[in-house]
């Protein structure tokens, strides 16, 4: 018995995919430019490939990051990739030991039972199948956890699971169809002829005693082939193309190629490598704290992927980099949020999995005018020179009290330093950027970069986080950029502020635009522990929560960002601090209005402890009261 | 202690204060010009800002003034009030003298006749009526239009007869505002489709709530604010009313039509309260109001001893503002009693 | 529309109208436009009335127009004004009669200043005193010529050989009042009726048999302006002014128009004429334009008087159409006749035959 | 320099005109000139009662005093009592006797208006006469004017009036001695200095502009003012 | 026209019928909180570009509420979109997404790019 009908369904499936595989490989990779194709050529015959092919080990097949943030979660996921690896690979190893010919047509393995029924009898072959057996044992635990996760997410240790389309339906319940279907195909297989192991063979000798085998056997092989078929069929259109497409994601990883800002082969690839698994759902405050759940990043991959509407989903984020940082796959969901941002709505050149190829575009273009300057209206550009120079930002003229203590600290460590917008000037840009307004954010960066330019200043400080990471990544300015707290460590350090020791206990919320952002974790500690004592909470560090009040959502309403204030300070007031201490206008606003307990920027309370007794601008470092006492 | 009041005006505030009196073992007579006890809380259908059945607030009160003690003259305005030795003598339009230890004075307010500005067109264009009216409607449970069609499209003109040198009354009548916000919902909830205006000079929402109700208007009924005085209305061929406002937030002046527009008229001294005055020697002040003896601690007092105020015959005030106040006549009447046997 | 409440509001502004021995000051622009009005109002109040009218012959401009165009200091103007007084008093009359609607407003404004700022008027008497040796007294009483017709409506009404009544359908005929805004807007209490629905002139229509039509603009400048109109460069305000009121009094296809200033009458039958050639728009019925008259052209018609004695050829919206519909006779071949043996007509019309 | 508030005090209009004004607007819903121009008189009220010196200045020097048509509808609904109109009146006085006028291109209107108005009502005793309404200048008249003033003798003649005649009546002379009282009282009051301050201020800005300035109507200013209209006056 | 020296003056009153108030009903359908605006002016206030220029986010709320979108629609670009006002503003409107949405509008309904 070579052949038998019920195989078509699952030959359609098997080779639909993998001639679409094929063809989209070969248009992404044309897509690609120039660099990168050199990137992944290079990275084919170098080191990354193997570097891939252990991760693709790792993560694709062992999910060695899902386990290690959530083991069950990982566990199901692992169970059903890994265990199916294995069950195609050892399926295949079968048929081609144990049937009559070699090189077998790939049904053959998949459905080696049915072609095979005797297998079994020797020691060998027993052996063999208990080893099926267990495979199958493993994937169907895992199966159990998934479907178990759908109707109580809890099960996986999931606070909410990812919502599904009709599609998704269709496709998730033929997957959990192939492996059932399976186990009872071959069981009722063995049955008939006494063969399978502890699983198949139980199953099939106990339901053989008063079910006609024979018959339902070839029901359940017919099952088992449809199932797979309409899997593979409905793979492009689902999370499931996940399964190929992440084998691709790594590698080019691998070789080196980013996300960049506009809709490329990459970010395609990295869109259609979201297994959905709901890492960025559990890790987003607008799902814990505000109930919004529907603009994390797997839906936003999704929508992408769906040609929904992407436009309310993409604005719909605080940016705070949470979920970027947990993505199991390592899709950089900001850039790829951003992208969508800057394409705007109906502009964007994402290509749904069928309609792609024919790039309709459905909106007219649009009459531009973008000679024509947003900000004409800003008045002659006003420079001074200065050594140091404070650029406060728009909120932090909502927060006088940051900014007077800034001038404090300036004039106290003696620094000849200029304020640039001391009268209200003009915004840094990210949030036109934030926006996806990138050309009217060019213009502000221009007016901004000629100020400090022709100030000739050496430093730039800034006591806004959103305008030090546009500073720092998006000006070229010629002059060293820093964040208040760096630029306080360095005062501390090189001994030209001195400060005294309150005893008050502090708590440190980091700015998202500062820490995950920016990545400046440790010179605000430092700053905080050299004039207070410092309390850590499980949300230092990458970790921290994000206020609420981020310049990164323009759609989330008040009530939502209040919540979200109200639960971090919660959270972060829970040991009773004396004072909430941050680093962000914004943060310090959003989080004074939720709470009872002081909120102050870093910059007031060192501001506060400065000590009367002023050094002349020295190298050396000096002895703070609490070393002194220490010493003493 | 056998003591005798009457009381005049069975509004808010004249039955409160009786049945306050009462309570405290008064003789108290009550006299009321209309044929029934209840003042201008018979007229209307909700009141704000809670938006409660007025019935509601007219049973507590017939309740409260409901006692023997109280004798409920209705149909009986006063004529005259003249003061003998310690008490007074109260002679009434159908010539009866009553004798009165002690006056409280609850003559209330009338509502301010709309037809007096006459470029609003009230009692000339059809489709032009008064917040009463409209309150009148919402006890028939059905507005409509002199077509008998329902407005599609409704304005409320704010100050009528208010901060308004032209009618002689400077004053703001305080609830205006809340009023209009209030029937604006109302006219929503019965029509939900129409789309209502409100044109407003000021928001004076500075009750407890009424900042909330305004807000509900704007975000929950989508009820439009339109800073700006009406200049004037006038009527189309087809019965639509023209408005000419300046919409000042825009600084463009603004034309539109029309299918009902509502004038929120404000208050004013009651005629029984300006015939009291003129006959009685109680003082009144620049606003026509009766004047008291001090604003801040001397609300219920007038110049002539004996006489109390209560309610709105000194200013516009609310519901629970008239409540309060009738009862703090209570306690000056008690004590001033308490004074004299001393 | 109901009429009862307007009744109320005319019945709070009832204003006190000379009977008799009236002192008549002329207006300069009735007289260049509309020269037949004041002696049709001089010889039904003479004529018809038997009444005393006196004419100062030295009597000038009030210089109204300077003052609202602001060349012409308040100052100055009130010193002019006061001496017409003076010519009254010097001729021994009392009842003051303005032709014209700016200068009654003026004298309504320069007698109330002069009642709150009783130094004013002492300064002012200083100065005619000053300029010209001459002495006054203000008038007793202060009525508009449009004022002194209302008083003595019915009495015209009872000689009237017309009434305001379509003959063939024998419905009143639909009439558009229009009233100068000096007249009330400034006082309302110095004018019939007050400054929102004034009854000067409603009165006269409904006595003499139209039916008053209450239209949305009704309340509306012409668009004089004075300077608005006095400046070339102005008048595009000037015109969209009175396009404003044709269009809101369109729907209720008017019959006529009947005016009580000097300028407006002038105006709004210029103007019809102006939109008609800029924009191609014929107002009225059967695009022959909505005829304007004057109060006295009206009264005059009214009391059987010859259109072309009343000077209706001066008109540009041809005033046939009324006529007509009242059955008033004229004679058409006599319209452009004038004394000598000059029998020009105007140029479109030598065009058209 | 002087405060110009305290010298719009001095206008007896402007006392009259002013009371507290609470920005209700309903003197721009009923103005015609607002419905046209770029214009709001409660913005302009709003200004003189800052009491801002400067913002008075640009007042004075702006296009906005010009488009009134001083109506009055504004005094009539005025809830605080206060008129416009009459606050108007005052800035254009004032806005004369300091040469501001001359700023505007409304404002520098005035000199037509004197021209025109101004010199008829001291030589002729009418502040306008029919023979100077010429068809010409006035188009809008129509095709009857023409007619009416080519044929004006006999037509007022026809109509019962007294053109260029002695003793009362139509369109009658007015005596030279009473043209007499009338300039004497012109100059007693100030009348003729304002008259002289519109043509001095005149011709010093038609020379800034490098416009012909002559007597009369008929020269290259005149021409300018009175027929110019850049079109940015409306919205 | 040349004959007569002058044209017909157009009015500038609103027009509340007639105007376009897509733009409006855009914005609200997107950003509910846009109603509860009272125009106190706190917007205005502390922006950012209105430091600079003429530019009253209180009166483009009201001009769009209006349907007078000429002047929103040439001015709205010059909003820096620096949030202060959304932290400013009494009533929680959220001020910003107003802006963003009003920028929205303008490209769906007049093909107007910013």
């Amino acid at each position: 018995m070579h052949f038998d009908p019920f195989v078509i369904p699952f030959n359609i499936g098997l080779y639909f995919i993998l001639i679409y595989t094929v063809v989209r490989c070969i248009t992404w990779f044309r897509d690609l430019s120039r660099p990168d194709k050199l990137r992944l050529q290079r990275g084919f015959f170098g080191r990354a490939f193997g570097q891939s092919l252990k991760e693709i080990f790792m993560e694709s097949l062992l999910h060695r990051r899902i386990l290690k943030t959530n083991l069950r979660l990982g566990y199901m996921h692992m169970s059903l990739a890994f265990g199916w690896f294995l069950l195609i690979l050892f399926g295949t190893i079968e048929a081609d030991i144990f049937s009559q010919s070699h090189l077998n047509a790939p049904y053959k393995a998949i459905f080696f039972k049915f072609f095979n029924p005797t297998h079994g009898q020797t020691e060998f072959e027993r052996a063999y199948s208990f080893m099926m057996d267990f495979i199958l044992a493993f994937i169907l635990s895992g199966l159990l956890l998934a479907v178990l996760k759908r109707f109580s997410s809890r099960v996986v240790g999931m606070k909410k699971t990812t919502r599904l389309k009709l599609t998704d339906k269709i496709a998730l319940t033929s997957l959990w169809m192939i492996f059932p279907s399976r186990l009872l195909a071959e069981s009722f297989t063995s049955g008939v002829y006494g063969t399978g192991s502890f699983l198949t063979g139980t199953l099939g000798s106990w339901l053989n005693t008063f079910l006609p085998s024979d018959h339902l056997a070839y029901v359940f092989w017919w099952l088992y082939s449809i199932s797979l078929g309409t899997f593979f069929i409905l793979l492009p259109l689902t999370r499931y193309m996940h399964i190929p497409i992440e084998l691709f994601l790594i590698f080019m990883r691998n070789s080196g190629i980013k996300t960049g800002d506009k809709t490329g082969t990459f970010s395609e690839v990295q869109t259609y490598s979201c297994s959905s698994c709901g890492i960025c759902i559990d890790k987003c405050q607008l799902s814990s704290s505000a109930g919004i759940n529907s603009v994390q990043s797997s839906y936003l991959m999704k929508a992408i992927r769906n040609d929904d509407d992407v436009f309310n989903i993409a604005h719909n984020c605080l940016m705070c980099g949470r979920c970027d940082q947990s993505c199991p796959v390592g899709i950089e969901l900001m850039p790829i949020r951003m992208i969508q941002r800057r394409e705007g709505e109906g502009n964007g050149d994402m290509r749904t999995i069928w309609r792609g190829y024919f790039r309709e575009r459905q909106n007219p273009a649009l009459v531009r005018v973008p000679e024509e300057p947003s900000f004409g209206y800003l008045p002659e550009k006003k420079f001074r020179q200065a050594d140091v120079l404070y650029f406060a930002g728009c909120m932090t003229h909502l927060t006088p009290l940051i900014k007077n203590a800034m001038v404090k600290i300036f004039t106290a460590a003696k620094e000849n330093f200029y304020f640039v917008d001391e009268d209200g000037g003009v915004c840094c840009g990210r949030p036109l950027m934030l926006a996806g307004q990138d050309r009217e954010a060019r213009e502000l960066i221009n007016y901004n970069s000629e100020i400090i330019w022709k100030s000739g200043a050496h430093t730039l400080v800034t006591s806004c986080p959103i305008c030090y990471k546009i500073f720092k990544e998006s000006y070229h300015i010629g002059a060293e950029v820093l964040h208040h707290t760096q630029y306080i460590k360095r005062l501390i350090d090189d001994g030209s502020l001195r400060l005294n020791y309150s005893h008050r206990k502090v708590v440190y919320h980091n700015p998202c635009e500062l820490g995950r952002g920016s990545g400046v974790y440790n010179e605000p500690l430092d700053v905080l522990s050299f004039v207070a004592e410092l309390q850590n909470t499980q949300f230092d560090g990458p970790n921290s929560l994000c206020c609420g009040g981020s310049l990164g959502n323009i759609k989330i309403d008040t009530v939502s960002r209040n919540k979200i204030a109200a639960d971090v300070t919660a959270e972060l007031t829970a040991c009773n601090p004396d004072v909430l201490a941050t680093a962000c206008p914004l943060c310090k606003r959003t989080l004074a209005n939720a709470t009872d307990c002081q909120v102050a920027d870093i910059a007031e309370i060192v501001a506060g402890e400065i000590s009367l007794i002023q050094r002349k601008k020295s190298r050396i470092s000096v002895l703070n009261i609490r070393e002194l006492a220490e010493i003493s | 202690m056998g003591k005798h009041v009457v009381v005049i005006g069975a509004g808010v505030a004249g039955m409160e204060a009786a049945g306050r009196l009462s309570r405290n073992g008064l003789e108290v007579t009550l006299l009321e010009k209309e044929s029934v006890a209840g003042g201008h809380i018979n007229d209307w259908f909700r009141l704000f800002p809670d938006r409660r059945d007025s019935n509601e607030v007219r049973e507590y009160l017939i309740n409260l003034s409901s006692d023997p003690k109280i004798q409920l003259k209705t149909g009986a305005s006063v004529d005259k009030l003249t003061r003998h030795g310690s008490s007074y003598l109260l002679t009434t339009d159908a010539g009866e003298n009553i004798n009165a230890d002690a006056v409280v004075v609850a003559t209330g307010f009338s509502l301010f006749r709309s037809s007096r500005k006459e470029e609003y067109g009230y009692g000339i264009y059809e489709n032009v009526i008064s917040s009463a009216d409209l309150e009148k409607l919402f006890i028939s449970g059905e507005i409509v239009i002199s077509s008998g069609k329902a407005p599609q499209r409704i304005g409320i003109v704010h100050c009528v007869g208010s901060r308004d040198e032209k009618v002689g009354n400077l004053y703001c009548s305080k609830l205006c505002c809340v009023t209009a916000v209030k029937q604006a919902i109302e006219i929503k909830e019965h029509l939900p489709d129409s789309e209502v205006f409100c044109f407003y000079m000021d928001m004076r929402m500075g009750g407890a709530l009424y900042e909330e109700l305004y807000r509900e208007a704007q975000e929950k009924w989508g009820v439009n604010f339109i800073r700006g005085k009406v200049s004037e209305a006038s009527e189309t061929i087809d019965g639509k009313i023209v408005v000419k406002v300046e919409d000042t937030l825009a600084g463009r002046p603004l034309k539109m039509d029309i299918d009902m527009l509502v004038l929120m008229a404000g208050m004013e001294m009651s005629e029984g309260g300006s015939k009291l005055a003129a006959t009685s020697g109680l003082k009144t002040g620049e606003n026509r109001f009766f004047a008291s003896a001090d604003h801040h601690f001397g609300s219920n007092i007038s110049n002539l001893e004996g006489v109390f105020f209560a309610g709105t015959c000194i200013a516009p005030m609310n519901v629970t503002e008239t409540i309060s106040h009738a009862r703090a006549a209570v306690t000056e009447v008690m004590e001033y009693f308490s004074n004299n046997n001393r | 529309m109901k009429n009862e409440g307007k009744k109320a509001v005319w019945s709070e502004y009832q204003k006190e109208i000379a009977d008799d021995k009236f002192f008549y000051v002329r207006s300069c622009i009735r007289q260049n436009f509309f020269p037949g009005s004041e002696v049709a109002f001089l010889r039904i109040l003479k004529e018809v009335l038997g009444k005393d009218v006196y004419e100062h012959p030295c009597h000038t401009t009030c210089s109204g127009i300077g003052y609202h165009g602001d060349i012409v200091p308040f100052e100055t103007a009130m010193t002019v004004v006061a001496r017409q007084f003076a010519l009254m008093t010097e001729a021994g009359y009392e009842n003051y009669v303005p032709s014209c609607i700016t200068s009654f407003g003026l004298y309504t404004e320069i007698l109330d200043t002069w009642h709150h700022f009783p130094e004013v008027e002492k300064k002012i008497r200083k100065n005619l005193k000053e300029a010209t040796g001459r002495e006054f007294e203000a008038p007793k009483n202060l009525a508009h010529a449009s004022d002194v017709i209302f008083k003595f409506r019915k009495e015209i009404a009872a000689k009237a050989k017309y009434k305001l009544i379509n003959k063939n359908t024998g419905e009143p005929l639909r009439v558009v009042d229009h009233i100068g805004c000096h007249y009330a807007k400034m006082f309302p209490s110095k004018g019939v009726g007050g400054a929102e629905y004034p009854y000067v002139l409603a009165g006269m229509i409904e006595e003499w048999g139209g039916q008053v039509i209450d239209y949305p603009e009704r309340r509306h400048c012409c668009g004089f302006g004075f300077r608005q109109y006095l400046v070339q460069a102005n008048r595009g305000f000037s015109v969209a002014c009175s396009k404003e009121k044709f269009e809101s009094m369109q729907p209720f296809k008017p019959d006529m128009i009947i005016t009580n200033c000097p300028g407006c009458p002038m105006f709004l039958d210029r103007w019809q004429y102006v939109i008609n050639e800029i924009e191609g728009k014929q107002y009225g019925q059967n695009g022959e334009g909505i005829p304007v008259f004057t109060y006295e052209e009206v009264a005059g018609l009214v009391l059987g008087f010859d259109p072309w004695d009343l000077g209706l050829q001066m008109h540009q919206t041809d005033c046939e159409p009324v006529l007509d519909k009242i059955g008033i006779e004229y004679s058409p071949e006599d319209k452009y006749k004038l004394n000598s043996l000059n029998h020009s007509q105007p140029k479109h019309l030598v065009v058209n035959v | 320099m002087d405060n110009l508030f305290d010298k719009l005090m001095e206008d007896i209009r402007f006392e009259e005109g002013l009371n507290a004004c609470m920005n209700c607007g309903v003197c721009t819903a009923i103005c015609p000139a607002a419905e046209f121009y770029s214009y709001d008189p409660r913005k302009i009220v709003d200004i003189v009662q800052s009491r801002n010196n400067e913002l008075i200045e640009d007042l004075l020097k702006s296009e906005q005093i010009w488009y009134c048509g001083e109506c009055m509808s504004c005094k009539t609904r005025c809830p605080r009592g206060n008129a416009p109109g009459l606050i108007i009146m005052a800035l254009r006085g004032l806005s004369q006797d300091l040469g501001y006028f001359t700023e505007s291109e409304k404002g520098r209107q005035q000199l037509a208006i004197k021209r025109t108005i101004g010199e008829s009502i001291l030589n002729t005793g009418y502040c306008v006469y029919i023979d100077g309404i010429s068809p010409e200048f006035h188009p809008e008249q129509g095709p009857t004017w023409e007619w009416v003033h080519e044929n004006r003798v006999d037509l007022i003649e026809r109509l019962g009036g007294n053109y260029k005649g002695d003793g009362p009546g139509i369109l009658r002379k007015i005596p030279q001695e009473t043209l007499d009282e009338l300039k004497k009282i012109f100059e007693v009051t100030g009348g003729l200095e304002r008259y002289e301050k519109i043509e001095s201020y005149s011709k010093k800005k038609a020379a800034e502009m490098n416009l012909d300035f002559d007597e009369g109507i008929d020269n290259e200013y005149f021409s300018h003012i009175y027929k110019t209209n850049n079109g940015s006056h409306t919205r | 026209m040349d004959k007569f020296g002058f044209t017909i003056s157009k009015g500038r009153q609103i027009n509340y019928d007639q105007n376009d108030r897509r733009i409006y009903n855009y914005i609200i359908e997107n950003e509910p909180s846009f109603r509860n605006c009272i125009a106190c002016g706190g917007c205005s206030g502390s922006c950012s570009a209105g430091n600079f220029t003429r530019f009253s986010l209180r009166e483009l709320n009201i001009l769009i509420n209006r349907g007078e979108n000429d002047l929103p629609r040439t001015n709205l670009k010059k909003c820096m979109l620096c949030g202060k006002c959304t932290l400013i503003c009494p009533r929680g409107v959220n001020t910003r997404n107003v802006v963003f949405l009003a920028k929205q509008a303008f490209k769906r309904f007049d093909s107007y790019a910013f």
